[in-house]
């Protein structure tokens, strides 16, 4: 047990590194402060390795195992600790978070080379390493929530960074915002499981969660998806993350796509047992509502021209994609798929900010094209992570994928339609990107058709890209992590073949964690089959498609500007939040203003006016002061007599 | 023989309070400082009136001992409220209770 | 047999001996003194043929008040004595007990504080003379008269002797013509406020057969009367009397003119030692003579309690002359004790005296500051005057500040306590909602002292060039002595509370027992 | 160890105790300042500072001696003060007060230190002295009439404070902050003192028995002396005497103003059963007369709007500690003269009042949005947080009293440094105006990181100290409130977006040049920011010393409400052991 107990270090490092950084930072400078924090982050990626062999050691049922360190809140019958929780699911996210971390803050050193604010960045990121961490090893509700509030605030000051460009802050304003609605979720969920079990410890919680009223673990269960849904952006709160692009590239890689938005999908599955405690419908809800999102968010990316902004939005569909496995009851899919979509899609994402870095801040696809050649490492890999995500196998995005559109079709043949239009739309889209950025004639320079819409989403840092430049290779601390994980997204799959039991490995690893909760498939293996299959092509016929659109030129480009303005439902909130909504407020304030303050200075002014009314009766006539004592005498007598009853 | 009302001591009672509402009225209606002070007295008598009758109907003595206190009262009342009123009217000799209204509000 | 008895005595028949009138010299001692003082000032003054010294009239008559004020303290200790105890001199006509003791050191300090006023008040405006400080001494003597009345008509000698005198003071300011005209207002208003009283005292006489507290008080405990109009006719005219003199609801008219046209020394006296007396009276008559009848004279109480206190509070606050917002004010505070006169019980009688005490403290030095900084010809009482008189003169505002917050009832200053003792007694009398209306006016009432304190304090800006006050030293001493009693009631009420609490009033007929007590054959 | 020790001693009611030193070193201090000649400002400066601190000092001498484990009052002290009204000087703290005490003697140093007043130091520092004795006397009193007395002092040197080193409104705002809480406390005077006659009445009742007892007593000596046939002798006639004064007196108890003698006695409790106001009896009343002065204090919607202009107008430090000290006034006025005084009438009145902060909690978050005065925006978010903790404390659960105790302190800090920070910006720039500052991270990023971290604390942000105490409000609440608690969550989320939109617009964008040009912090101001910053983490990622102290005492009132009322603190099934044997869960006898 003692080599567990070292799970407290794996937070515990970065934070180090954070508070250093904190107080030295600006004296470390570059790119002192940024080998620091790859170190912090490098050395707890070590740790949970040595934990998580620690935990192979074990068999399966004492693999689960929880470290205090001390009362966080100790009031009544709430007893809230400061404690990890190390088991197969912890250890799993612990460990692609710290490694895709480390890669990142590697990366990062190259991409921040020359910025003013090198160093904070990375005080910024090590606190979000942190932050993180404490999320999914928190051995009870309130530490993960420390952590999901903590990841919320990194992202906020990230995405925000470079705040002297408004869009900047008010994205990360946004996204902070937008969270806070979907955590009003969690806190209550919270609170109910307090006032039901008496206890936020997962241990209890999930362990008494049989017992829990049905109904009472439908709410929970929900609520906690509204949290889910606000971090992991999905439909309805999922506005924020197209916006976040705006922070530096390697932040949308590390947080806006390989960890703090998949702490959602973590969170259902932690939770599996109460979800499983609920009604039937409630796993539907998610499943519909991931799906939903994922098909959504396809058909906005394949009318998207910011580099990132492609990459943003399948983002939000793959994330779909684990809330439909979730929802299905494929928890281990989901968590694949997690992992594996966190390989790629960190990958495509430092590509891109590769390009980006090497186009000098020009993140519009139109003014790109045939970069291959300049820039082979980058589009090397960018294409494996391409292959990856439309799902062709053997890349690791296909097995993941399949897992989960086999549970959907399982659950309802619906579902599984949905998520197959939206793997068409996948290898649509992403082939897309692939060729307008790297295969073609050379663009850059060329005026695009329209004004590009994005090239303001990335504050004036490095050097401006005015004049047109030729485009360069990356340096390696950047393309050296694109390698890495470029291999990762090849041979990710093998995590969890489908072929034999045995090769499982990933189901089993999980086994301890899901407690029996995961979907027992009623399928046979002809129809697996053939499920595989019917997806592969799907996919394939996505790129065909692309490759004659964007490729041979041989049809026109659909991109309808409703797309292109994500079916506008962004500009629809902003607009009902900009307008009825700040005018309700304004009505309340005015109210506070005119009714209340005046009722107050009302009430002043009524009595000063009656004083001005009884000044009428001080006259300064002698005589009618003579006539107000006359009064008072016939009052009192008047009084005096009615008394004596005469 | 003819039936004489008898005057009893309320008739002088009610004198005494016909006379101090007369002067009571009077301060009201009047300008003239003077006059005003001179209806003050006329109520001042209207209670040594009452004094009187009282003391002759409880057969106490008292009350017409008390007259002469009020007498000296009002002498001194008289001295005092000349001279005060004399001082005004040497400022302004004609002016009536109604136009010393400069305090007012 | 009374004084009246003897005095009426049939010519034919041999004179009573005098010896059967027991004149107690020591009972009287500081009336004597006061009206003895008075005359020797007047004789001095007019004997002596050169200027006298300066300030000489204004020592002579802190002096006498405060002999008068010591020989009241035998007289206390000897009213506190378990085996002695109050007593009652002169034929029943004074009564000697730890009320009137209280209220005549009251008013004695009442008079120490306008005497030390008055003095360089007088000479600033060129009017040294001995008749102010005589006339003050004058009707303080009638105060006391008033305080320990055992008698209607030596309490109408009192309050005869105690307003004629103060006429004069407020219409004394000869080239002032509001001061005039407050004269003229106040005489004729209190001449004929006085006759009603007269008159009330006439009924109560037919009604009762009696003038003398004592024997009233037997007859209406003793017997019950078939027809109770003409005892009740006598009251309510009685109430006219003392109410006109405490400056109260509708008999108020006269305070605002009077207060701002006379000059701010009188005005301290007749905030102070006038308002004593006239609750003294009130509450000798109505609490002892005719305590039995409590049941008909406290509601109406209650209701002249809260209209004062209404009235005074919300007319306060719309007026921009200094000492004509004090005038208001002073008449808040009449309801405010009409409040725990209308309790009729022996806690309100103590908070009445605490209050009054207090109140003489924080009024007169309210009345010396505005006396001192208001300029040559007793002008300059307008809001706008106090403007930066922190800056000219801080101390001066501070203490002008700690007076008003002490009339507006802010704890650690006695008049929060006085406040609270009347509240105490208004809801141990289960008049709880009178208690209400007192704390609202209270607050509406402390408006106006925060104005005055804006003026001083926050308009600094807006202010003139600085301008010099002077403090008189006789003026400095009187602010200093009423501060330091103001706070220190304010931090240590208990001093007082307890003085009060043997000063409630009691009656009695027995005359002082000079001689040894005989063993009766 | 020593500390124990001492803390054992102090525990019994002695002559002397450190609270009397605390609370009236200040007050001593303001004279001693007072006395000063004038022009000397350095001086005067620096004696402040030292009363000030002395003061302080002692209240963490207070924090270091109290007992964890005592629930009762320690640090008593029991002095006759006016003993013909039943009042003394009786001061003592528990672990509700405790920490308020503490945090008044922090942060009156602080805001000396911050702040240095444009003109007149003297009576600056005179009056801000008189404040915090006031403030520290209201949290340690134990009389009734003791807490009116500091309860009303400290509208003085705060009135004084405003309308003499405010800004261009501040007459209007003086006078308004002055005569509304005036206005509210009036009608406490009245509750107190009918609360007094009512227990002596109350006394007399259950004396009544004793009474008749004794002069039984007197008559049977009476009769055994004439049995006898010898008369009454003198020794029986001085027994019977005795025994009749005996009666005499318990028939006529005196007053009594002690807040513990009455509330523990609970001789007063409310009878009334119906709703209607007509028919009440005088002890709802009287709770209300408490409940209004105390709501306005708080402030309490609708009864806030002095709030704003004070805050507003009002110099640095007068709205450091009006927002730091003197709200909690009314809070812990709740707790200790709402809840511990009248248990039942409190837990009858209590779904108006969760009401009343719910509605403020939501409200204050959505005008404070609407603000265009940064001063005025962080005066209603005070609003809102303060709803919070009323929720907390009507919830009547020991988790949201504890969460209103620990919020109030957290209140205290983070907002205290909020205003603090808006007036370096206001030092620097002269406007408040959120609209004319812009981009001010790039020309004071040290000043923004500071800010940052407040404002994340005063938005609740876990691991910083606003959280701790707003999660077990809401804990608390959601037992016994589910609803409102539900509705005050979303409230967390407001809170989020008037601040964050306000950092936004004051600190982001690109500056223009005179907000380019502001200056970073000084090394003075760091000094100042920095306890107050270490306290919002400190009790954010460790608040265990603080709530262990809180607790006993805060348990003790809970079973103090149950045994007085018909309230049942819920209970918990926290895992495995049952919540019955669970010494927090005060579950009624």
């Amino acid at each position: 047990m003692d080599t567990l107990d070292l799970v407290w270090l794996v937070p515990a490092l970065p934070l180090a590194g954070f508070l250093v950084l904190l107080a030295l930072g600006r004296r470390l400078g570059e790119p002192a402060s940024g080998w620091l924090a790859t170190a912090a982050c490098g050395s707890a990626f070590v740790t949970t390795v040595v934990v998580f062999l620690a935990m192979l050691g074990q068999d399966a049922e004492h693999r689960s195992h929880v470290y205090d360190l001390f009362d966080w809140l100790h009031v009544g019958g709430l007893d809230v600790k400061v404690g990890f929780l190390a088991d197969p699911l912890s250890i799993t996210m612990a460990l692609f978070i710290t490694g895709i971390g480390t890669l990142i803050h590697l990366y990062s050193i190259g991409y921040m080379h020359g910025d003013p604010k090198f160093a904070k960045f990375f005080v910024y990121m090590n606190l979000f390493v942190f932050s993180m961490l404490m999320l999914v090893l928190g051995s009870n509700m309130l530490i993960t929530f420390l952590g999901w509030e903590g990841v919320g605030a990194c992202s906020y000051f990230l995405i925000s960074f470079w705040f002297s460009k408004d869009a900047n802050a008010s994205a990360g304003k946004k996204a902070f915002i937008t969270n806070r609605i979907g955590d009003w979720g969690f806190m209550t969920a919270m609170l109910l499981a307090f006032a039901t079990v008496g206890s936020l410890d997962y241990s209890v919680v999930l362990e008494r969660a049989p017992e829990i009223a049905p109904v009472t673990a439908t709410a929970i269960a929900l609520l906690l998806f509204v949290g889910a849904c606000g971090k992991s952006a999905q439909l309805p709160l999922f506005v924020w993350l197209p916006d976040a692009m705006a922070g530096p590239t390697p932040v949308s890689a590390l947080i806006h796509a390989a960890t703090m938005v998949t702490s959602g999908v973590y969170l259902m599955t932690r939770v599996n047992p109460i979800l499983a405690q609920g009604y039937d419908w409630a796993p539907s809800v998610i499943a519909w509502v991931g799906v939903i999102t994922a098909l959504f968010a396809a058909t906005i990316a394949v009318a998207q021209t910011d580099i990132k902004k492609v990459l943003a939005y399948s983002t939000v569909s793959q994330l779909g994609y684990m809330f439909l496995a979730v929802g299905s009851g494929a928890y281990v899919a989901a968590v694949f798929h997690m992992v594996t979509h966190a390989f790629f899609k960190a990958l495509m994402f430092l590509g891109s900010g590769s390009v980006i870095h090497g186009m000098h801040d020009e993140q519009d696809m139109r003014r790109m094209g045939g970069l291959r050649k300049l820039m082979p490492v980058t589009a090397a890999t960018f294409i494996v992570g391409w292959l990856a995500i439309a799902g062709v196998p053997p890349f690791a995005g296909f097995w993941s994928k399949d897992e989960i559109l086999l549970f959907a079709f399982d659950k309802s043949p619906a579902l599984w339609f949905v998520g197959l239009v939206t793997a068409l739309l996948t290898g649509f889209y992403m082939s897309r990107q692939v060729f307008m950025v790297f295969y073609g004639e050379p663009r850059w320079g060329v005026a695009a058709a329209s004004e590009p819409q994005a090239s303001d989403a990335v504050g004036g840092h490095g050097p401006g890209g005015e004049a047109p430049v030729e485009p360069t290779e990356s340096p390696w601390l950047m393309t050296l992590p694109l390698v890495v994980l470029a291999g990762l997204a090849i041979i990710g799959g093998a995590l969890n073949l489908p072929f034999t039991s045995t090769a499982h490995s990933l189901e089993h690893w999980l086994e301890p964690v899901l407690e029996g909760n995961e979907r027992v498939l009623g399928v046979g293996t002809g129809v697996k089959v053939g499920l595989a299959v019917l997806a592969t092509l799907t996919s394939l016929a996505g790129i065909a498609l692309a490759i004659r659109v964007y490729l041979q030129k041989r049809m026109q480009p659909v991109e309808p500007q409703i797309l292109a303005e994500g079916w506008r439902y962004d500009s629809a909130i902003t607009a009902f939040v900009g307008g009825p909504g700040e005018q309700a407020f304004e009505v309340v304030a005015a109210f506070d203003r005119t009714v209340i303050d005046g009722a107050v200075n009302g009430v002043a002014a009524t009595v000063r006016g009656g004083g001005g009314g009884l000044r009428v009766l001080q006259s300064g006539f002698v005589r009618s002061y003579a006539l107000g004592v006359a009064v008072g005498v016939v009052g009192l007598l008047v009084y005096f007599l009615t008394r004596s009853g005469i | 023989m003819i039936a004489v009302a008898e005057v009893t001591p309320a008739w002088y009672l009610v004198l005494g309070s016909i006379l101090f509402s007369i002067g009571a009225v009077g301060l009201l209606v009047r300008r003239n400082p003077l006059v005003m002070f001179m209806c003050v007295e006329l109520m001042l008598n209207a209670v040594t009136l009452t004094f009187v009758t009282f003391s002759r109907m409880l057969g106490d003595v008292d009350g017409q001992t008390v007259v002469v206190f009020v007498l000296v009262v009002a002498a001194a009342e008289v001295v005092i409220g000349l001279g005060i009123i004399v001082a005004l009217l040497r400022k302004q000799p004609t002016a009536t209770a109604d136009d010393i209204n400069v305090l007012r509000g | 047999m009374s004084l009246l008895a003897l005095l009426s005595q049939p010519v034919d028949q041999a004179p009573v001996a005098v010896g059967n009138v027991d004149v107690a010299w020591s009972a009287v001692a500081p009336i004597l003194v006061l009206i003895g003082g008075a005359l020797l000032l007047l004789a001095a003054d007019s004997l002596s043929t050169r200027a006298p010294a300066k300030g000489i009239y204004s020592l002579f008559t802190t002096v006498t008040a405060g002999v008068a004020l010591g020989s009241a303290i035998p007289l206390w200790q000897r009213v506190q004595d378990s085996d002695r105890g109050p007593f009652s001199t002169l034929a029943q006509a004074l009564g000697v007990d730890g009320f009137s003791v209280f209220a005549t050191i009251t008013i004695c300090a009442a008079v120490i504080l306008g005497a030390l006023l008055l003095d360089g008040w007088l000479r600033r405006e060129g009017m040294e003379g001995a008749e102010p400080y005589a006339l003050m001494l004058l009707s303080a003597s009638g105060g006391v008269m008033m305080a320990s009345a055992n008698d209607l008509i030596v309490m109408f000698l009192g309050l005869e002797i105690l307003s004629i005198a103060v006429y004069v003071l407020a219409a004394m300011h000869l080239r002032k013509v509001t001061s005039q005209e407050a004269g003229v207002k106040y005489f004729v208003l209190g001449a004929f406020s006085s006759a009603f009283f007269l008159y009330g005292i006439a009924l109560t006489y037919g009604g009762t057969g009696s003038t003398n507290l004592v024997e009233i008080s037997e007859f209406l405990s003793t017997t019950v009367l078939v027809h109770t109009g003409l005892v009740l006719a006598g009251l309510a005219l009685l109430l006219v009397g003392f109410a006109f003199k405490v400056a109260a609801v509708p008999f108020h008219f006269w305070t605002p003119d009077v207060y701002q046209g006379a000059p701010s020394p009188s005005v301290a006296w007749m905030a102070s030692g006038v308002k004593v007396a006239g609750f003294a009276g009130l509450l000798r008559v109505f609490y002892l003579a005719f305590g039995a009848y409590r049941l008909d004279w406290q509601p109406i109480v209650y209701a002249v309690a809260a209209v004062t206190m209404i009235v005074g509070s919300a007319l306060a606050i719309v007026q921009t002359d200094v000492k004509r917002m004090l005038a208001y004010s002073s008449i808040t505070h009449a309801g405010f004790m009409l409040v725990a006169v209308q309790a009729a019980s022996a806690r309100g009688v103590e908070a009445v005296l605490f209050y009054l005490a207090a109140y003489t403290f924080m009024v007169a030095g309210s009345f010396g500051v505005v006396s001192v900084v208001s300029r040559k010809g007793d002008i300059g009482n307008s809001l706008d005057d106090y403007r930066g008189l922190s800056r000219d003169r801080p101390l001066l505002a501070l203490a002008f500040a700690f007076f008003l917050f002490a009339q507006a009832g802010v704890p650690l200053t006695s008049g929060f306590f006085a406040k609270f003792y009347v509240i105490n007694a208004a809801i141990d009398a289960g008049s709880t909602w009178l208690a209400v209306i007192a704390m609202l006016t209270a607050v509406v009432a402390a408006f106006l002292y925060l104005r005055i304190i804006v003026s001083m304090y926050m308009s600094l800006e807006d202010a003139g060039e600085p301008r010099a006050i002077p403090v008189p030293f006789a003026a400095g001493l009187a602010l200093v002595v009423s501060l330091t009693v103001t706070l220190g009631l304010g931090v240590f009420p208990g001093i007082l509370t307890r003085v009060a609490k043997d000063a409630t009033p009691v009656l009695v007929l027995e005359p002082v027992d000079l001689a040894p007590v005989a063993p009766a054959p | 160890m020593l500390a124990s020790v001492l803390a054992s001693e102090a525990a019994h009611p002695v002559g002397f105790s450190p609270l009397t030193a605390v609370v009236v070193v200040p007050f001593v201090g303001a004279i001693v300042v007072a006395l000063i000649p004038k022009g000397r400002a350095e001086l005067h400066r620096l004696v402040a500072l030292l009363f000030a601190t002395g003061a302080g000092a002692v209240t963490l001498w207070l924090l270091a001696a109290f007992d964890t484990h005592d629930p009762g009052f320690q640090f008593e002290v029991k002095r006759a003060w006016i003993s013909d009204f039943g009042i003394s000087w009786h001061l003592g703290i528990d672990g509700v007060s405790l920490f308020l005490v503490v945090l008044s003697g922090l942060l009156f140093p602080l805001a000396i230190i911050a702040v240095t007043p444009h003109h007149d130091p003297k009576p600056y520092y005179s009056w801000l002295l008189v404040l915090q004795g006031g403030c520290i006397g209201v949290f340690c009193a134990l009389d009734l009439f003791v807490f009116f007395v500091m309860f009303e002092i400290v509208l003085v040197p705060m009135y004084f404070l405003i309308g003499g080193w405010g800004y261009a409104d501040r007459v209007y705002a003086a006078l308004k902050f002055f005569i509304f809480t005036m206005l509210g406390s009036a009608l406490m005077l009245v509750g107190i003192v009918s609360l007094a006659f009512l227990h002596r009445d109350a006394v007399a009742v259950d004396n009544e028995p004793a009474a008749l007892l004794s002069e039984q007593e007197a008559f049977q000596a009476q009769e055994d002396a004439s049995a006898a046939g010898s008369g009454v002798d003198a020794s029986t006639q001085a027994r019977i005497d005795q025994e009749l004064a005996r009666a005499d007196e318990l028939r006529n108890p005196p007053l009594d103003f002690d807040l513990v003698e009455i509330a523990e006695s609970q001789h007063v409790t409310d009878t009334s059963t119906s709703a209607n106001p007509f028919d009440w009896s005088a002890v709802r009343w009287i709770f209300l007369a408490f409940a209004i002065a105390f709501a306005v204090k708080v402030p309490l919607f609708p009864l806030h709007t002095w709030l704003p202009d004070a805050h507003t107008q009002a110099p640095t430090a007068g709205s450091v500690i009006l927002a730091g000290v003197m709200l909690k006034l009314g809070t812990y006025g709740f707790v200790r003269f709402g809840l511990y005084l009248f248990p039942d009438t409190a837990v009858w009145f209590a779904p108006a009042l969760v009401t009343l902060g719910v509605v403020g909690i939501i409200y204050g978050a959505v005008v404070a949005t609407m603000q265009r005065d940064l001063k005025r925006l962080v005066a209603y978010s005070s609003v809102a947080h303060l709803g919070f903790i009323v929720l907390g404390t009507f919830a009547l659960t020991t988790q949201g009293i504890q969460g209103g105790v620990m919020q109030m302190v957290n209140h205290g800090i983070s907002t205290g440094a909020l205003f603090l920070l808006v007036g370096m910006i206001y030092d620097r720039r002269h406007t408040r105006e959120i609209a004319a500052l812009r981009g001010l991270q790039k020309s004071a990023p040290i000043m923004a990181g500071v800010f940052t971290v407040v404002m994340l604390s005063s938005i609740g942000l876990p691991g910083l100290n606003g959280f701790a105490g707003e999660f077990l409000i809401l804990v608390g609440s959601f037992l016994t409130r589910r609803w409102f608690t539900v509705v005050a969550a979303a409230g967390v989320i407001l809170a989020a977006l008037y601040l964050l939109w306000a950092y936004q617009r004051v600190f982001h964008g690109e500056p223009d040049e005179e907000n380019a040009t502001m200056p970073d912090m000084t090394w003075r101001e760091g000094l100042v920011m920095a306890p107050l910053l270490g306290l919002i983490v400190f009790l954010g990622v460790y608040p265990k010393p603080m709530l262990d102290r809180i607790e006993p005492s805060v348990a003790r009132l809970v079973t103090h409400i149950e045994n007085h009322s018909d309230y049942v603190e819920p209970h918990v099934a926290t895992a495995g052991e049952d919540a019955a044997d669970d010494p927090d869960e005060g579950t009624a006898p």
